[in-house]
């Protein structure tokens, strides 16, 4: 390992600010996009089982 | 009176919606004009810090002028402004929805957006800051100003780009002042002064503007 | 039509890519862990401080995966976009629209992490380079893109003329990998290169190596998610889309 | 209620009509008539105000109408050559606007009611933009069944459409006619209104 | 299939005479946009001779950008859209004849004029001819790249913004090399070797672009 | 020499028509009819190569229409609901170039009879924007005057017209069949066309 303690891992040789702004935005953007897409995905099929559902009542009611 | 205001903004503001690329792109738009400068200019951030006040507020005022000529046209072409000129309500009041609406989507988040291109150009934080006040202030009289040109222009040949022609001059001294509340800023003087020009210049154009506008429309559809 | 044809038609159908797209998922969502918690590791724990640029250099494993990736997936999009554009298959539509996202992401990923990493070196956020521009122009392509299909209701149509926009824009690509060549700039030149000798200490190389691989990975199995989304979305009328949704009540 | 003397319309150096005249009380429709050009749309934007008088008068209830202003307009209904409806907007969206604009009351279920009766059920949430002509027009109508107004003035309304749709619009007017309203339209097509009285005018 | 284009441009021309409004308008306001960078920026002569070239650009650039909607526009709302795609000839061949007729009408006048309001900014007389050249150069490559927006966005909502997002950042090699020749000349180098690439972007504009166009058309007509 | 089968038309998720075939030769007339919105400018607009066809072959002398591409245009006359005229020009500024862009030879004398048949003699010189809207009309309807193509696919010709202007147009028509053309037509009102054969479909 090449660190010595943990603050100084944090602190980057003083460009903490720069090193963890770059990982935490990028890590952010590739949590929040699969969440949003499988939010997406599971509203999508939702909706579309309720359309289902409508139509084949509609279906055998007529 | 209120109720019809209300009626045409929520009107305006559904069908902006439903194009809501033309938000979208009118910002995109500024972003892009404002980065095409530095392309043309060069890179030096010396000379890019003095440029920055004038060409965001150059910027701003084409992306709200890009918009203007569809303020009636649309309105225009379907016969939607007989209708409206048809109302029983005073046709100023309409103008009136029409603008506050269409400053709600083209000057509003043109203001909200212009700090983060500023640092583009390596300005103060105090100096974003007045810009985005500069353009919270002034951009209401460019919806005003510019509808009297969108109107004088209606169905007229060639009204776009008629319509910039008339526009521009009476955009001057919003610039000015706009950009000279940056200016100031930026070369350490108080802002103040500019800043409550521009409001004066708002707020004659927002309550003043829909008469003419008002007029001009009665006219085009003669 | 020959056996192998039949074959590659059956898969360019959405009703069999959609399934397929499911089980292959989960792999590289896999993958993209396994690499990345790698390439970190090597990238942030393993890796010796630069001579030059101390402790900030450790951006690159960021900045040059997204980088890469922001130009690859345009180049993979506009691939799948001419497929579309020039044999009509529908499924070639579908994957340039879930792909653009993810570009677009990648390339505000660059210009993040470059205008993080050019504060610290440059003592600016942003210069007006030509490597820099070219990828903001990128990025001004990548929406263009998703504005211009989302503007248009009518998925087909959407999918063509969103086609013929991602080719003519496929120009840039090489102007952005070539523009440190061409024009001497502020911005590093290439230090991968098949020809030469990596001019990297070889433990950076790897890190980034796998940094590259995790965002590679991690781009495939977001558009693969994304690409089932627009396949319902689009083939909801269809009776196969039916049965595969009421078997799963 | 509705009188008009002395007409007079000019067009570029041509004088379309001269000298028109007629008097409309409540329960009357005048079925305007002419050849291609011969100043029939002219005429309907003069009665409503949009073009200016050159020369004779009109009045409404006794008074002219360039005095009455907002409170002619108030009373007023015209359907042009134009639909005047937006094309992003979905018929219902189209009709609750113009309802709103105008300053009536109109709400969402008397608006498909409406939508229906033109025949548009199962197109109330389609952009307009994707309706056929005769649909597009037949939406710029739906605004006739809840209109109360006592003038209506309509430019060729049966444009695109077809029969069945020009036997219902037939049957709104003569339903407004019946209620007291006045009528005043063109076409090139048979009007076949049974209620009210038809008075024709034939210009040029 | 020369008499085609021929045809085309004579009409284009007849109709933009006919609106003659319209070529004066967008004179007008390129003269406008290079005359509000003073305003905006302040009157010091060294800064405004650094600003020149890419000022006197990115308006010429704004300029053709404007009357970029109206191209097909037009066309496509009077059904005159619909019966030039079922003319007998390729339509890539009339696009062709759209796009001179457009560089004739926008460009060309920008490139004549553009000289004299170089002199605002003190240009010298090399850099003023440097100007003129890259402008008579680079125009017909703006009217090509633009006509490929122009039909992509046809009749498609918010059109007019939306076109120039996708049409700028194809416009941003042009304006580089562009106001890069005048920037070269006026520093000393010699501006031979952006013109030629100039020259090389437009060739590749005027005779590539209109395939993709007629295609876009083709899509829009659908 | 027209023939279509197993046409297809799908928008959005609607089915507008499966199915439609019909063969038409020499001296025939196809009279287009259905409801509003049945999908008959859709036809057209398949028939004429400007919308894909998705299911079903149109053959033009025996070849698919894709196949023939400028061929077959070179011998189409399509007319839509939109008049193609620009409002900014004359009627016979007009005329003139709609044939120069069609690759036709068509003086200037021929023009101006044609107008004057149409009934826009004295208006030849006027912009478009000031015409009535028959007049527009009338102004697109010109063209046919001197067409000779073999197909003409007209898109509800009679809109706006009056009862002459119908007339006359299908006295144009009925003489492009008598000459051995075939026409494709669709109108809401009655096509009194004497000439020729005349052929009926209903949609929907
Ligand atoms: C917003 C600013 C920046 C952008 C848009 C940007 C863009 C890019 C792109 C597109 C690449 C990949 C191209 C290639 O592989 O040849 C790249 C690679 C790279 N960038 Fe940046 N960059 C930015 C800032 C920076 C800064 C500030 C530094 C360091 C001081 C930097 C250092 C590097 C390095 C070392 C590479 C790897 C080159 C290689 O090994 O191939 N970048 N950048
Ligand atoms: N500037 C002008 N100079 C000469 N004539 C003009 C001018 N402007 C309009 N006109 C004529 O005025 C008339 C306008 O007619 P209007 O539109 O009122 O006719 P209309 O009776 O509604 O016809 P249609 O049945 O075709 O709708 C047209 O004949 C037109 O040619
Ligand atoms: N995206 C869509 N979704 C659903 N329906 C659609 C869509 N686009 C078009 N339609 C429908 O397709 C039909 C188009 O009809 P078309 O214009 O061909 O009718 P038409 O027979 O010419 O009618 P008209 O007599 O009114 O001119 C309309 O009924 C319209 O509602
Ligand atoms: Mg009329
Ligand atoms: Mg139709």
């Amino acid at each position: 390992m090449f660190w010595n303690s943990f603050s100084e891992f944090l602190a980057m040789g003083n460009h903490g600010v720069y090193v963890w702004g770059s990982v935490g935005v990028m890590m952010i953007a590739m949590i929040v996009e699969p969440v949003l897409l499988i939010r997406g995905h599971k509203s999508l099929v939702a909706r579309l089982k309720r359309q289902l559902r409508a139509d084949r009542r509609t279906l055998s009611q007529g | 009176m209120l109720k019809l205001v209300r009626a045409i903004i929520s009107r305006d503001l559904r069908l902006a919606m439903r194009r809501r690329t033309d938000i979208v792109s009118a910002l995109f738009f500024f972003i892009i004009v404002v980065s095409l400068f530095p392309l043309g200019v060069g890179p030096e951030p010396e000379l890019l810090r003095k440029l920055a006040p004038g060409v965001l507020w150059v910027a701003a005022l084409l992306a709200t002028m890009l918009s203007l000529p569809r303020l009636f046209a649309d309105d225009q072409r379907d016969g939607t402004l007989e209708q409206l000129a048809l109302a029983p309500q005073p046709l100023g009041l309409i103008v009136l929805g029409k603008v506050l609406a269409h400053w709600l989507v083209s000057g509003l988040p043109l203001a909200l957006l212009a700090p983060v291109l500023g640092l583009q150009f390596d300005l103060s934080n105090d100096a974003l800051w007045v810009l985005a006040c500069s353009l919270l202030i002034g951009t209401p009289a460019l919806s005003g100003i510019g509808a009297i040109g969108a109107a004088l222009t209606l169905g007229v040949r060639g009204g776009g780009v008629l319509l910039s022609l008339l526009v521009l001059p009476l955009y001057i001294p919003v610039l000015i002042f706009g950009a000279g509340a940056v200016d100031a800023t930026v070369t350490g003087l108080g802002a103040q002064a500019h800043l409550s020009l521009l409001a004066a210049l708002t707020l004659g154009g927002v309550f003043f503007a829909p008469w003419p506008t008002a007029a001009a429309l009665r006219i085009a559809l003669e | 039509m020959d056996k192998r044809l039949i074959n590659w038609f059956k898969f360019a159908s959405p009703q069999a890519f959609y399934p397929l797209a499911g089980r292959m998922m989960p792999w590289f969502w896999a993958a993209a862990a396994v690499f990345g918690i790698a390439g970190l590791y090597v990238g942030f724990l393993v890796a010796p401080t630069d001579a030059q640029q101390g402790e900030g250099y450790r951006i690159i494993f960021l900045h040059v995966p997204a980088s890469w990736m922001s130009m690859f997936i345009y180049l993979v999009m506009a691939f799948w976009a001419g497929l579309g554009l020039a044999f009509n298959f529908r499924l070639s539509g579908m994957m340039a629209t879930a792909l653009a996202p993810t570009g677009a992401l990648f390339a505000f990923l660059s210009l993040w992490t470059g205008a993080l990493w050019g504060k610290p070196m440059w003592g600016a956020w942003w210069v007006w380079d030509a490597r820099l521009t070219s990828e903001l122009i990128l990025l001004f392509l990548y929406v263009g893109f998703i504005a211009l299909q989302s503007a248009i209701d009518d998925p087909r149509r959407a999918d063509r003329a969103g086609a013929i926009l991602a080719l003519v824009g496929v120009v840039n690509v090489p102007i952005i990998y070539f523009s440190v060549k061409w024009w001497n700039t502020l911005h590093q030149g290439s230090s991968v290169s098949l020809t030469k000798s990596p001019s990297m200490a070889m433990i950076m190389l790897w890190g980034m190596l796998l940094c590259a691989l995790a965002c590679w990975m991690y781009a495939i199995a977001v558009a693969l998610m994304r690409v089932r989304t627009i396949i319902l979305e689009r083939e909801r009328h269809t009776e196969w889309v039916r049965i595969e949704l009421s078997s799963k009540e | 209620m509705l009188e008009v003397s002395g007409l007079e319309c000019v067009r570029g150096e041509r004088r379309l009509f001269a000298g028109v005249g007629f008097r409309l009380s409540g329960g009357e429709m005048l079925y305007l008539q002419g050849r291609n050009g011969c100043g029939k749309t002219s005429l309907l934007r003069i009665l409503c105000g949009l073009s200016p008088v050159t020369d004779g008068e009109i009045r409404w209830r006794g008074e002219l109408i360039g005095k009455l202003g907002e409170d002619y307009r108030q009373e007023l209904c015209y359907l042009g050559h134009h639909n005047a409806i937006k094309e992003e907007l979905t018929p219902l969206e189209n009709l609750l606007a113009s309802a709103r604009l105008a300053d009536e009351a109109l709400v969402e279920g008397a608006a498909l009611d409406a939508l229906e009766m033109l025949g548009l059920a199962g197109r109330e949430d389609l952009a307009c933009r994707y309706l056929s002509q005769g649909q597009k027009r037949r939406v710029a109508l739906a605004r006739l069944v809840n209109e109360r107004r006592a003038l209506w003035v309509l430019d060729e309304p049966y444009v695109a459409l077809d029969p069945a749709a020009i036997e219902l619009v037939a049957g709104l007017i003569g339903a407004h006619l019946q209620r007291g309203g006045l009528t005043v339209l063109t076409t090139h097509q048979a009007v076949n209104i049974t209620a009210g009285t038809v008075r024709e005018l034939r210009l040029g």
